[in-house]
């Protein structure tokens, strides 16, 4: 930065004492300059944090809106949807069969997300295209047994308080990664207050690092 | 005011610091690198539950037992099916490549019906009409006889519902394309009488004498085989090999003995003779030869004299003394013949010779012996309703004992002997040999049914196909019929729904015949195949859809045989290779490359070595000191009296002076770059001669030259 | 048209006709260009590279550029801090060639690897055990230093001289250049020594593995050595070319042969480093694991002794013996010979230590490899060289680089 | 939280004797690790095969030839003295493959890394390979893709992982059930389930209960020979590729003839018989 001002200010220099094509007393050229600087200046920067964030971002609304509280409130529990499978391995976001536990193509409440649930879904026998936030690239080997089973560790501290949320929030996905706005986290330098803002690979590091004292080799969660 | 370039300066510094003090570049510099690694044009695989079939593979006659795993209902991988009769885990590269055929590039999507050298799609019930309309007239025209069949087998329900319909149709051409199998049926029906096959129990053995068997190539049920190698090095167990070339067989044989090819048969007889006059043969079991045994015993003594042989087949006589004398001796010695796979052109006089060594010793229905094996009918279909065009058809004369002598004989007549053909998952187009005799009989065949999964050199060749799902996405019966000890009987289950508008031929059979109507149909009454199959399999049923197989037979048969020795004491003629060339060509049977349907897999064809092929160019194989003036890895033309050919040379040691080995399996001609347009297919050099005595092909061989291209 | 751009009494030729040089040269480049578009955008399937050469031609002109773009820090290390100062008046020269030569190797780096837009990881998750990782942080430094050791020259543009800021910084950076000079030569030993590395830790390789020093495989000092050497020899043909091209002289002879006698020496210890090093290998190294000397050399219709020999005795040997040898080192047709012999000497070295390495089978059933580049390759390989001349040919025209230019050509004009 | 007590460090040895070449290991690799294929794969230079069936020849003239088949999958190295430094894993500037001292196995992460090469010319077995193009499949086949493993994109290098996916949903299972151990069968590679002739034999070869371990017979200490080299087979049929270099591989092999066990490794003249009979620091006891 102050390189750049000295550079300016020596331009100026400059053209005062050069003064081939400009008149040295006419000072408006030091001023423009300054003014299309700060101008300039302002408006990148305030794109760069502003825009460039929305620019990057496209947005999705879920299929329709999911209550989380109100389907804690009636399972009991997060593992009666997203349990794990006999063999260890997570089952994710629901499918519909699971849905059809307890749902039939007649709704059980009288909201208009459940009557497009029921019509549009059940009905037709079509799974739920849902966005999933918390989706880590292919490159990615979750493990849910060893951070549940094994670490004991609760759903909140990687996907936050989403099981006490009544609407879906938007999905966001960066337009040129295809990521999860959540993988990088809502801020755009990616700095986080809470466990579950961000779930970037240097976070599963550190934790790594704090609970097992490695912080693991590559291939413990790539594939 | 004036903007001069100082203002201009002023702005373009002022971006360039905004966006340098914003997360613009950082997080643009990561992003861009995350693209690379999420490159949309890179698929990524759903995840989903994990699931296993148990299934068998029915790709080629080793029906081996197969677990698919599944990814939310989506197969995604092929494995061996532990604890399976046959294989008993671990499967060959063609089963674990298999869902490459779900979506081969070749797969035959939809019916299609040729109209001016092009096929176009139908719908399946325009197809069958379309049929079923061709045969009514036929059938109406009292010419029912000359709708001809060719199948793969003659065993399992498939086979058994063409042959029922050909039967209630009225036409006894049914023919069956030349398998181990067939050949193994034929020489115990010789030898033994007819409802017999053989088995060996190479499990066993202690001692393995193989005229050429590529027990590591593909023989009989490959994975069965490479099992009972392991288990023989663990056992120290004997092999020899016959053969002319340094096979992956002679090169895990206990001893590898070059032999002139073609000379096989004449090597069995005279070991035949060798054991008679040592006095080395089993004579509580020679109280069951029949059929002029002592006319054998003088006939061998007389045309088979050691020495004589020696000079034929470039073995000295003192070790073909020896090693017939060491095979005598063995505890439990078994000879087996078949060439390579043991599949194609042939030779009776060579089975049968190598079969009475077997019978010699005596080791015959014994454990680590040879199973003389009743073949175990575990289907029991109905008698068909025969009315007057069925009887009067049938009744009439057989256009020959093979498919080869049928095509040899509708290339000869004036006549139309055959008006319709039906072709199921074979491609005598391509496998028989000088294969463009056989493309000639079929054009003059009005109108050829092709049941293929794929659009392969008959498909191509015919004027209607009727899509068989694959072996993944069918149900199916599939007896174990390759030269094993047990017998075995899998079921093959779809794993998923048919990826194209596709159908089981067995369902298709009975949909033709159901269209048919009259006779036919009340021959047909079963639904559909599965109803079918529960129905003719119902002795098995229960065992087949809960344990996925059914034990046919297990041990050494129990019953006594007698043998004939009929055939060998007219002492048949030998058929050598043809022409007049110096050198011999022989075919090559190699592990990693199918020779008949289907054809390779995109990773089959990437596992065959640059020795074999190189870019689009087949590589034979020639002992340096053949090789006049050629060098290796350059190009040569490769000529036999059939035809003439472009290749490269590979030089090998392992392959005796004056032979020249080519690959089986390449040269496929149908639109599929990965697998097709590469190399040469030998059968187009190679003519076939009918063997009298079987009435089959035994070419496996001819004379060639080959000179620098 | 250009005229008041061009240093004050310097004779040039005519704008057409640089610029003509210029399009023809630019022709070359734009060449360059197009296969190194091909290369980004549709991947380096379309070089002939393949799993046995995956280092080839490109990773050889990197190490070859390198080596012979080591005439800048050897230069500057000796001008400024062993302030010999007969060498300013190559100096200029020297650190653009340097400049061209780093900022080729970083051109073709990005290239070269499958994934330039991750190509920035190499600093961001560095793996400090590997040597590439040393050369990439101590060429992109240099890279930097060179570029400060340009810019003074740069500003010493008529033009840009007459801003009295440009004009001061240029003097007060020439006062500094001590420091970056030593900083440069630092930088340079290291990423000269680990390019050595990159073929002297490779344990798998028997062609190339070398018993060492701590972490440094001897590799690692023979490539600084020779860089240090043969560098010098590239300024001054370089130098050597221009004036045969602009037909005038522009380096007096003793500069010239106060660097051809420093560059001799140095090839001469550093081939008898060489050469010891060999014997070294090819009597204990190499048979400690099994590998006979001439397994590397036969056996195939490429590699054989006589690259040995022509790298070490023909582009060795003999131009260090011509260049320390006072009366050939004199002679201007015998020094010509030397200094392009043993420019082609060091790059052979790096050709052999790159390529012959990946061509020697280890597996004892796995066989000679051999390759020709595609025309890709060969065409983004020459692109340096083409960017190479249109920055020798823009600098030498608009900057002072010859400080002996004027006083040489002036009393050629008095003389005559 | 599930700790190994001790690190495993996982191993093949492969019976060249029981090998017939037959291509099932290496198709059961490319069908379990997503590996494409191309037009024209006749070019072994330019095609990926993580496990790769090499012919072996003995050199001698009809008919005393002989040949055998040598399967060559990544040999998870663990470098001089077994420390980890593996040729591959200690080059690659930009820590896209790491040595899991909790495995032995040698990583290799594409989306690190960035298509240098350097570990290829490092690797004396041919064993990594490059994406020089973009992996296709003819339309639709891509449906049999497997999830468990991520298809690579152009421009990276890949390799045999030890089918890493089927250790990590091992242990998802041993997580669920409890479980501390993950047993010899549940984690076997692709190519040894595969493999019809059984000559693959996978496991733990720190585990003295694996097979692996029982056949190989790990020799603990440095050879007196060649200090860099650990775990050395004590076993007379077995040796490893290449051993003399020190790289340690943890892929042995087995076989009965003595001409095969000469060509795992280079040998002046005459050197061989002097150390045929030579299996580590045992047999010098």
């Amino acid at each position: 930065m102050s390189e750049l001002e000295n550079k300016t200010e020596h331009g100026s220099v400059d053209g005062a004492t050069e003064g081939a094509a400009e008149d040295p007393k006419n000072d408006t050229g030091l001023g423009l300059g300054v003014i299309f600087f700060i101008v300039a200046f302002l408006i990148c920067f305030l794109s760069g944090w502003l825009l460039f964030p929305k620019l990057l971002y496209s947005k999705h609304e879920q299929p329709f809106n999911f209550d989380h509280a109100l389907h804690v409130q009636e399972t009991g529990d997060c593992e009666s949807c997203h349990f794990l499978r006999d063999d260890g391995t997570f089952s994710g976001i629901p499918k519909m069969a699971s849905c059809l536990d307890c749902h039939t193509d007649e709704p059980m409440g009288e909201t208009r997300d459940e009557a497009i649930f029921a019509s549009e879904y059940v009905a037709k026998e079509r799974e739920v295209p849902w966005y999933v936030y918390a989706k880590q690239p292919d490159c990615v080997f979750f493990s849910h047994a060893a951070h549940i089973e094994a670490a004991g560790m609760d759903c909140v501290t990687c996907h936050g308080h989403i099981g006490e949320s009544t609407t879906s929030r938007p999905y966001e996905e960066n337009r040129l990664t295809g990521y999860s706005r959540d993988i990088w986290g809502k801020n755009i330098w990616g700095i986080k207050k809470n466990s579950w803002d961000r779930m970037k690979m240097d976070d599963c590091a550190v934790c790594h690092k704090e609970e097992t004292g490695h912080q693991g080799y590559c291939f413990q969660c790539h594939k | 005011m004036k903007v001069d370039r100082r203002s201009f300066l002023g702005l373009g510094l002022g971006a360039v610091a905004g966006i340098a003090i914003s997360p613009v570049g950082a997080k643009l510099t990561d992003d861009s690198s995350i693209w690379t690694q999420n490159w949309p044009w890179t698929p990524v695989p759903p995840d989903g539950k994990i699931s296993y079939d148990h299934s068998v593979c029915s790709l080629c006659p080793g029906t081996c037992g197969i677990t698919v795993r599944k990814i939310d209902g989506r197969p995604v991988k092929i494995e061996g099916r532990d604890t399976y009769p046959v294989n008993n885990g671990g499967a060959c590269l063609h089963g674990i490549a298999g869902l490459q055929y779900l979506y081969d590039p070749c797969r035959v999507t939809t019916p299609l019906k040729k109209i001016n050298d092009r096929f176009e799609p139908i719908s399946w019930k325009e197809a069958i009409a379309l049929a079923a309309g061709h045969l009514g007239r036929i059938r109406k025209n009292d010419q029912a006889h000359t709708l001809a069949c060719i199948t793969d087998t003659d065993q399992g329900s498939v086979a058994g519902l063409f042959s029922h319909f050909m039967t209630a149709f009225g036409s006894p051409n049914h023919f069956v394309m030349p398998t181990l199998e067939s050949w193994l049926a034929l020489t115990a029906q010789t030898l033994h009488g007819k409802g017999y096959t053989l088995g060996f129990d190479l499990e066993n053995a202690d001692f393995i004498l193989s005229f050429g068997a590529g027990i590591l190539e593909g023989w009989g049920s490959p994975v069965a085989c490479f099992k009972a190698n392991s288990s023989r090095k663990q056992r120290k167990a004997k092999l020899y090999q016959i053969e002319h070339r340094l096979s992956t067989t002679a090169a895990a044989a206990d001893r590898w003995i070059p032999v002139t090819p073609g000379t096989e048969a004449d090597l069995a007889m005279a070991m035949c003779g060798v054991l008679l006059t040592e006095n080395l043969f089993d004579s509580e079991f020679a109280a069951g030869f029949k059929g002029g045994f002592n006319r054998f015993n003088a006939m061998v003594q007389q045309k088979y004299p050691v020495e004589k042989v020696a000079a034929a087949t470039g073995i000295s006589a003192a070790d073909i003394k020896k090693i017939a004398i060491a095979f005598a001796r063995a505890k439990m010695p078994v000879a087996i013949p078949g060439k390579g796979r043991g599949d194609g052109a042939q030779s009776l006089k060579e089975f049968a010779a190598v079969h009475t060594l077997n019978c010699l010793t005596g080791n015959v229905n014994k454990k680590g012996g040879t199973f003389i094996k009743p073949v175990h009918d575990y289907l029991a279909f109905p008698d068909p309703v025969l009315d007057t065009a069925a009887k009067d058809g049938f009744g009439k004369a057989k256009l020959g004992a093979s498919v080869q002598e049928m095509v040899t004989n509708i290339n000869q007549s004036a006549d139309p002997l055959v008006t319709a053909l039906f072709v199921y998952n074979a491609n005598p187009c391509y496998t028989l040999n000088d294969p463009s005799q056989t493309r000639a009989a079929f054009e003059k065949i009005p109108f050829v049914v092709s049941f293929s999964s794929f659009m392969d050199e008959t498909a191509m060749a015919s004027d209607l196909i009727l899509p068989v799902s694959t072996f993944l996405e069918r149900l199916e019966d599939v007896p174990s019929r390759a030269g094993l000890a047990n017998s075995v009987v899998g079921l093959t289950r779809p794993v998923l729904d048919p990826v194209f508008d596709t159908r089981s031929a067995g369902d298709t059979v009975i949909q033709l015949a159901k269209t048919l109507g009259g006779d036919m149909a009340r021959s047909f009454a079963w639904n559909n195949y599965r109803a079918c199959l529960e129905d003719v399999a119902a002795g098995v049923w229960e065992d087949l859809s809960g344990n996925g197989y059914a034990l046919l037979a297990e041990g050494p048969p129990t019953d006594s045989v007698e043998t004939s020795f009929a055939f060998l004491s007219d002492n048949p003629q030998t058929i050598y290779p043809q022409g007049d060339y110096a050198l011999t060509l022989v075919p090559i049977d190699n592990m990693r490359l199918p020779g008949t349907v289907p054809a390779a897999s995109p990773f089959a064809i990437k596992t065959v070595s640059d020795r074999v092929l190189k870019g689009k160019d087949v590589c034979v194989e020639i002992n340096p000191d053949t090789a006049n003036g050629l060098t290796d890895g350059g190009f040569a033309t490769l000529t036999t009296p059939t035809g003439s050919a472009r290749v490269r040379v590979n030089f090998n040691e392992g392959i005796m002076p004056g032979v020249i080995g080519m690959v089986k399996g390449l040269g496929h001609t149908f639109d599929n770059k990965y697998v097709a347009g590469k190399g040469v297919n030998i059968h187009e050099l190679i003519s076939p001669v009918i063997e009298p005595g079987s009435g089959l092909d035994a070419a496996c061989g001819t004379t060639a030259a080959i000179s620098k291209a | 048209m250009d005229a008041a751009l061009i240093p004050e009494g310097a004779k040039r030729c005519s704008f057409p006709k640089f610029m003509l040089g210029i399009a023809i040269v630019g022709a070359v480049l734009l060449w360059g260009v197009y296969a190194m578009l091909l290369c980004w955008f549709k991947g380096l399937n379309q070089t002939n590279m393949n799993d046995y050469y995956g280092f080839a031609l490109w990773i050889w002109a990197d190490l070859a550029v390198i080596a012979i773009g080591g005439g800048a820090f050897f230069t500057g290390l000796l001008k400024y801090i062993f302030k010999v100062d007969e060498l300013k008046n190559i100096i200029n020269f020297a650190v653009i060639i340097g400049f061209i030569c780093y900022s080729s190797a970083l051109l073709i780096l990005a290239i070269d690897i499958g994934q330039p837009l991750r190509g920035w990881f190499i600093f961001w998750h560095a793996n400090v055990h590997s040597m590439l990782t040393e050369v990439a942080f101590c060429l992109s430094c240099y890279f930097a230093v060179l570029t400060i050791e340009f810019i003074p020259n740069i500003l010493e543009n008529r033009q840009l001289n007459k801003v009295p800021f440009f004009h001061h910084l240029a003097h007060n950076m020439h006062g500094v250049m001590a420091i970056f000079a030593a900083t440069g030569a630092f930088l340079s030993f290291f990423h000269q020594g680990s390019l050595g590395g990159v073929a002297g830790v490779l344990y798998g390789r028997p062609f190339a593995v070398r018993e060492g020093l701590l972490i440094w495989p001897w590799t690692f000092f023979l490539f600084t050595w020779s860089a240090a050497a043969f560098g010098p020899c590239f300024t001054l043909l370089v130098t050597r070319i221009t004036e045969a091209v602009t037909g005038k002289k522009l380096v007096k002879d003793n500069v010239v042969h106060l660097l051809a006698k420093i560059s001799g020496w140095m090839i001469c210890t550093y081939i008898i480093a060489k050469i010891i090093d060999t014997i070294y290998w090819a009597t204990v190294t190499a048979p400690g694991i099994g590998f006979e000397m001439s397994h590397f050399y036969t056996n195939n219709s490429f590699y054989g002794y006589w690259i040995l020999v022509t790298e070490i005795v023909i582009c060795g040997v003999i131009p260090g013996i011509l260049l320390i040898n006072k009366s050939t080192r004199e002679n201007p047709t015998l020094r010509l010979l030397a200094i392009i012999l043993a420019v082609i000497g060091v790059c052979l070295n790096r050709w052999v230590m790159v390529l012959q390495v990946v061509a020697v089978p280890v597996m004892s059933f796995d066989t000679w490899a051999l390759y020709i580049p595609s025309w890709q390759e060969v065409a983004t390989t020459i692109l340096p060289v083409a960017y190479g001349i249109i920055l020798i040919a823009v600098t030498y025209r608009y900057l002072p680089v010859f400080p002996q230019e004027l006083e040489l050509n002036k009393s050629k004009a008095q003389e005559s | 939280m599930i700790q190994d007590k001790k690190a495993h460090k996982y191993g093949m040895v492969i019976d060249l004797d029981k090998c017939t070449g037959c291509g099932s290991c290496t198709v059961s690799c490319m069908s379990e690790n997503n590996i494409p294929f191309k037009e024209d794969e006749s070019d072994k230079k330019d095609s990926i095969t993580w496990m790769r069936v090499y012919k072996l020849t003995n050199g001698k003239s009809f008919p005393d030839t002989q040949i055998t088949y040598l399967p060559r999958p990544c040999q998870h190295c663990g470098g001089k003295g077994d420390h980890g430094h593996s040729p591959c894993v200690s080059v690659c500037p930009a820590t896209a493959t790491d040595y899991g001292y909790d495995t032995g196995i040698v990583s290799q992460i594409y989306t690190r890394c960035f298509g240098c090469r350097y570990c290829m010319v490092s690797c004396p077995y041919h064993a990594r390979y490059f994406n020089w193009w973009d992996p296709i499949w003819p339309e639709g086949m891509e449906k049999y893709l497997s999830p468990n493993v991520s298809p690579r994109m152009r421009g990276v290098v890949e390799k045999c992982s030890f089918c890493y996916h089927r250790y990590q949903l091992a242990r998802e299972k041993a997580y669920y059930d409890g479980t501390h151990e993950i047993a010899e069968d549940a984690y076997q590679t692709a190519c040894t389930t595969a493999c019809p002739a059984g000559a693959i034999i996978f496991g733990d070869l720190n585990n003295p209960s694996h097979k692996v371990h029982q056949i190989v017979k790990p020799d603990p200490h440095p050879d007196p020979l060649n200090r860099d080299v650990v775990g050395k087979s004590r076993n007379p049929k077995v040796f490893r590729l290449l051993e003399r270099l020190g790289t340690n591989p943890k892929v042995y092999y087995m076989s009965e003839r003595e001409w095969v066990r000469k060509l795992g490794d280079n040998y002046l003249d005459g050197e061989w018989e002097k150390v045929k009979n030579h299996y580590g620091a045992a047999s010098h006891e």
